[in-house]
């Protein structure tokens, strides 16, 4: 056990499952570096914020592959090889960019055990980032794991910390389906204890991370840290706040969701993928034709606007929901059926 | 087709591409598999018992069995829309292929895929695929496979004239030569794509001549001439499987009926199919090349083989159940 | 007034518009058909299903443009004559090909207006079709509208019959935001009175199709049909279902949604978009929040599986939702409050 | 870089080509404003006092301006993620520029946008654009309205090595050529695409001869050089307004400083940076070839100039207020 940064335990994750089976091969824009360059045996980057460095150093440039600036050929390949045998680990820098290259996972490596009558699997993952609030404006700051996790034959995974993310990216990488690996931006530098060892969290299990028999607030990713902020703020108030981290929105944990339901009658959901048509909004629904006789008041979706990631962090700030956003649902939930 | 930018043909040094009586009727049989194959989904499909988009490979039957005689089983094909004629050159069960397109429960891919989807991965055959360029990128995956795995092994995209555009293929193509990959990149100009014309659509008019912009070498063949596929396929898949990187190969041959099945092919001027049916019919040109050493009898026999093995399909197609409703819901993961 | 099928109406809808406006061009696959072709003259196709057939004959090839199979040129075209004075309506053949093409309408046009500080503006319209039912299989049956709804910046519309069509068309192409225009493939021949004269439906204005004090019955599009279909069997049994038809999913009608749920206080709610995150959550989650109060039984969504779309009629048939699935909830939400 | 694919510069016939004084002096001013912006920029980011990510342009100043010299106000230009040079060589206003990249109320883009999405319509600059291979397939749009409206306007689309590997910018280039738009590509190619060398990742490491093949004129020019990139920049501009068609020109020359500011720089060979702002530096070279025509003082009076127009675009910047916050929620859409 030692202390590790999100970005440390992916890149444990990633070197671990490399070193364990070789049919692993990771492949993206610059998760090496340096390639081509006059400056010899140089690995310049591994990865945009250095998740992968040390991987190619270790592992080479046939199992770790720098490649043009084409998504969907990434995408496509990784496709391809997981098909045909390999379990590939492609980089999509920022989910912002999956317009360029969906068709790879909406339409081929999701649908192919299907659509060949179960006679294929496509064990692949991809990782990308996700999130507001490093700046980076309208297209390098989205979230669109709703899109992921509406396709039937993907799963789809966010990490709130580093323990789930090092055992939820081994899991990612030995599971046959195809997998979208969500990492948000602002979450590389949070560290915590983690196993040296390697370990697999199951997928569809949620994390409980704070028990509480007033309200239920679901969150997933960064929003996480919200909402146990907003739990401190109203833990003071005398409301006691349960916080579930599905960590994984394809498969859903629907048992604890509707567990915490019964034992609260109150949730809150805060999400950052859309203010329309997105997680929250898919869990707000479940909840309320499954546990509806559970209900003691409305269910509170927090979302961003319905507007695209502004730059100025003036506004980009106000963009991001904040604790006292949920922190004033939860009043509103407490209140209702009084 | 601007036949002007078509290259001399590449007739072979060997008579026959070296090939012995036994490769000629094997390369044969699965022509003719195809061309009988796809008449009778032509005849069928008028029944109204076929569902679905149907895209004939009838007259384009040379490309996809001049490549995949190169090929082994463990090696891999993309296919596209039009995707029969692999299937068979690769080695997919025809019967089986057949209750597929009737949407069986037996059927290659247990009813779920149909005529764009069928697939086996068993024989390497990676799907039809009805995302026109979606085999040259899953092509370089597999190809990733074969350089990862080190045994020789090659993958095959088929790609058309339409396809030659879309920004995937180009994709490929540049990471293919980036990372050396042992894949070869086939496009079957067949002048059209659905209604438009290659003339019009492909900017340049010359596939093979863009492709060879990307760094990799590329020729351009006769479609309809078995031979000419053959010999250039020869030169790709070896070149693939020594390591020495990727190739394109654009193959020219129009097809005999419309984009599907149904549609009324107003873009043919008069007498363009009849005239191809007359002049460059792959079966035909492959009988008279082959003629020196197989006798009209032996063609006929496996022409009547071939014919027989497709009744027998489509009797088996019609007999065989629909799928159970419950399978509906399985084979969406793996793990559940 | 001319009984006129869904395809005639949308064919009339942009002849009377590209009339009236030069600014507007279409783009896409056979659009016209034959072009490069040696038969001179020649409109082979108007659209794969005909839908624009006609047009190239008035108007030429220099305002319907047939393209090469490249649908990110294709919008991304499409974007570029937007901002810069032209009304392009582009077709993008099946929905399901967003997955190469997302990009020129997730990143570019849907978020200029926003990105730029308000300076600019992108009013062209993505013709595309949606919708199980033809027997096209898994890459050609989908109805991705959840997605587009999801998307800040764009506007999304589903007809579901030929008066809406045009109207809904003309306005769209009129509007000086993206509209994606979905059009369901197995609707273009149903037939209806539509005037011959232009008219535009606003955005963001439910049609009732039906009154009903007992149930509210929420679909778009061809659902529409099937939740007819399912009222008729309900009435029999003494059940009045109000069938609502939204038209547009973004904006959405949501004071419609309240009004009727005010109503009935019971919210079935059928939908192809998708078994996730679709718009049947989007909208169950936006009542179960607002109108938590009126509703005396649990919402129940109605949408396929969480699978691909297959092929072979007998399961594609159970796929698509149909009318006794909405009977079956309407009865249940009936005997909720008992 | 592989500097033996460059071809012969294309040095002009008239001298200078034939630009009079004023001229010489307008297109100075703009590379020498973009080399104090992005220097400032460089400073500035160092204070902490800038958000986001900043990609700076300086090195390929002759590119922008030596294109951007044809183009008048109604003439459009699509940009990338490393778009201030091409804002100033379209004209877009230095101060509000830099009060976007500051986040401020009065930024071109109301601080909504930033550096990656900086855009002044009313100039005819379309923005820089966040995604690689944004340009192309916007351009492609503005050239069709430019043709729609028979004014002899064009488009011109900036886009990097990096990018001209993307599937988006292939299909821009051949949907240009099918519909003959007035357009012009042009790809800088700085020789990396973040930290991946241009000879890794252009597989047939020619981005022109690769465009050629597309169909459409293509010219590799010395891109530190502004008159020969003026120069091609004039034959292709003309033939796009005179209906000809589209062209492509590759610029070669290397940025000088992180692909975005904070970046290390690990893969530029010891000196090579040094060895360029020595050797190829883009303003130096121009006031070296003008030097006959304009004197030593004449160019260092610009230079102060600038210097004082990004001092007092900064102390704008500085002083001006964030946007209100419920700007948040205005120009998603334009009817509600
Ligand atoms: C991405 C995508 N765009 C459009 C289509 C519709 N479509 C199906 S086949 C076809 C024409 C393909 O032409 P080509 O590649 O020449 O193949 P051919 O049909 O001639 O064999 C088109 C446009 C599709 N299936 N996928
Ligand atoms: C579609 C897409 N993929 C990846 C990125 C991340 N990215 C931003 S700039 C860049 C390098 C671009 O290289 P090049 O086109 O050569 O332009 P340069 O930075 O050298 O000017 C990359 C990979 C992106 N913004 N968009
Ligand atoms: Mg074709
Ligand atoms: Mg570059």
């Amino acid at each position: 056990m030692t202390s590790k940064t999100v970005r440390e335990a992916i890149t444990e994750a990633l070197l671990q499952e490399m070193r364990r089976d070789p049919s692993i091969v990771l492949m993206g824009e610059d998760v090496r570096g340096g390639a081509g360059s006059a400056v010899e045996n140089l690995e310049a980057w591994g990865g945009v914020l250095g998740v992968t460095k040390g991987l190619w150093s270790e592992f080479g440039s046939a199992r770790v592959i720098d490649t043009p600036i084409t998504e969907s050929a990434i995408l496509g390949m990784a496709a391809g090889a997981a098909m045909t045998g390999m379990r590939p680990v492609a980089e999509l820098m920022f989910a912002d960019f999956f317009g360029v290259c969906f068709d790879a996972i909406y339409n081929q490596a999701s649908k192919f055990r299907y659509m060949f009558g179960g006679k294929a699997k496509s064990p692949m993952v991809v990782r990308t980032m996700i999130g507001a609030g490093l700046r980076a404006a309208a297209q390098h700051s989205q979230s669109p794991y709703h899109i992921f996790t509406s396709v039937p034959g993907l799963k789809c995974v966010m990490p709130a910390n580093a323990y789930d993310a090092k055992g939820l990216l081994i899991q990612a990488i030995r599971d046959d389906d195809p997998v979208v690996f969500c990492e948000h931006k602002t979450l590389y530098e949070k560290a915590m204890e983690v196993p040296d060892e390697s370990y697999a969290i199951p997928f569809g299990e949620a994390n409980i991370l704070r028990e509480g028999s007033d309200v239920s607030i679901v969150a997933f990713s960064s929003m996480v840290y919200v909402a146990l902020e907003a739990a401190d703020v109203l833990a003071r108030e005398g409301i006691a706040a349960e916080i579930i981290d599905p960590r994984s929105s394809s498969p859903l944990d629907t048992d604890t969701l509707v567990e915490t339901v019964e034992q609260t009658g109150r949730l809150v959901i805060v999400d950052e993928s859309a203010a329309r048509c997105g997680v929250a909004h898919d869990i707000a629904a479940f909840v309320s034709q499954e546990a509806f006789a559970l209900l003691k008041a409305p269910i509170q979706i927090i979302t961003p606007p319905h507007t695209p990631v502004p730059f100025s962090p003036a506004l980009e700030d106000v963009w991001i929901p904040a604790a006292d956003r949920i922190v004033r649902a939860a009043r509103t939930v407490m209140r209702a059926d009084d | 087709m601007n036949t002007e930018t078509m290259r001399a043909d590449n007739s072979s040094s060997s008579p026959l591409n070296g090939l012995e009586t036994g490769q000629l009727l094997d390369a044969y049989r699965k022509m003719a598999a195809i061309r009988a194959f796809e008449e009778r989904l032509h005849t069928e499909n008028l029944s109204g018992d076929i569902a679905g988009f149907i895209h004939l490979y009838a007259g384009e039957e040379a490309i996809a069995v001049g490549v995949c005689e190169h090929l082994r089983e463990s090696d891999f094909i993309g296919s596209t829309h039009r995707g029969h004629g692999h299937c068979i050159a690769k080695g997919c069960d025809i019967k089986l292929m057949m209750c597929e397109i009737f949407g069986k429960e037996n059927g290659l891919c247990a009813g779920k895929g149909g005529s764009m989807h069928i697939a086996d991965l068993s024989r390497g055959m990676l799907g039809a695929n009805a995302i026109v360029g979606g085999a040259p990128s899953l092509a370089i995956g597999a190809a990733l496979t074969c350089k990862h795995q080190g045994e020789g092994m090659v993958a095959v995209s088929f790609t058309g004239d339409g396809g030659s555009n879309q920004g995937t293929t180009f994709e490929a193509m540049n990471m293919a030569v980036v990372l050396k990959l042992p894949v070869v990149f086939v496009f079957e100009n067949n002048g059209y794509a659905e209604a438009t014309a290659h003339d019009y659509a492909v900017g340049c008019r010359d596939i093979a001549a863009r492709a060879a912009g990307f760094g990799l070498p590329a020729e351009k063949v006769d479609g309809t001439d078995f031979f000419a596929v053959h010999e250039a396929a020869a030169r790709a898949v070896a070149r693939a499987r020594n390591g020495e990187g990727p190739g394109v190969i654009e193959a020219v041959a129009q097809r005999w009926y419309g984009h599907f099945e149904g549609e009324a092919c107003a873009y043919f001027a008069e007498g363009e199919i009849e005239a191809l049916r007359q002049n460059k019919d792959p079966l035909k040109l492959f009988r008279d090349k082959a003629g020196a050493v197989v006798s009209a009898d032996e063609f006929k026999r496996v022409d009547a083989e071939v014919v027989a093995l497709i009744d027998e399909a489509v009797e088996l197609a019609r007999g065989s159940a629909l799928p159970a409703t419950d399978t509906l819901l399985t084979d969406v993961y793996v793990s559940y």
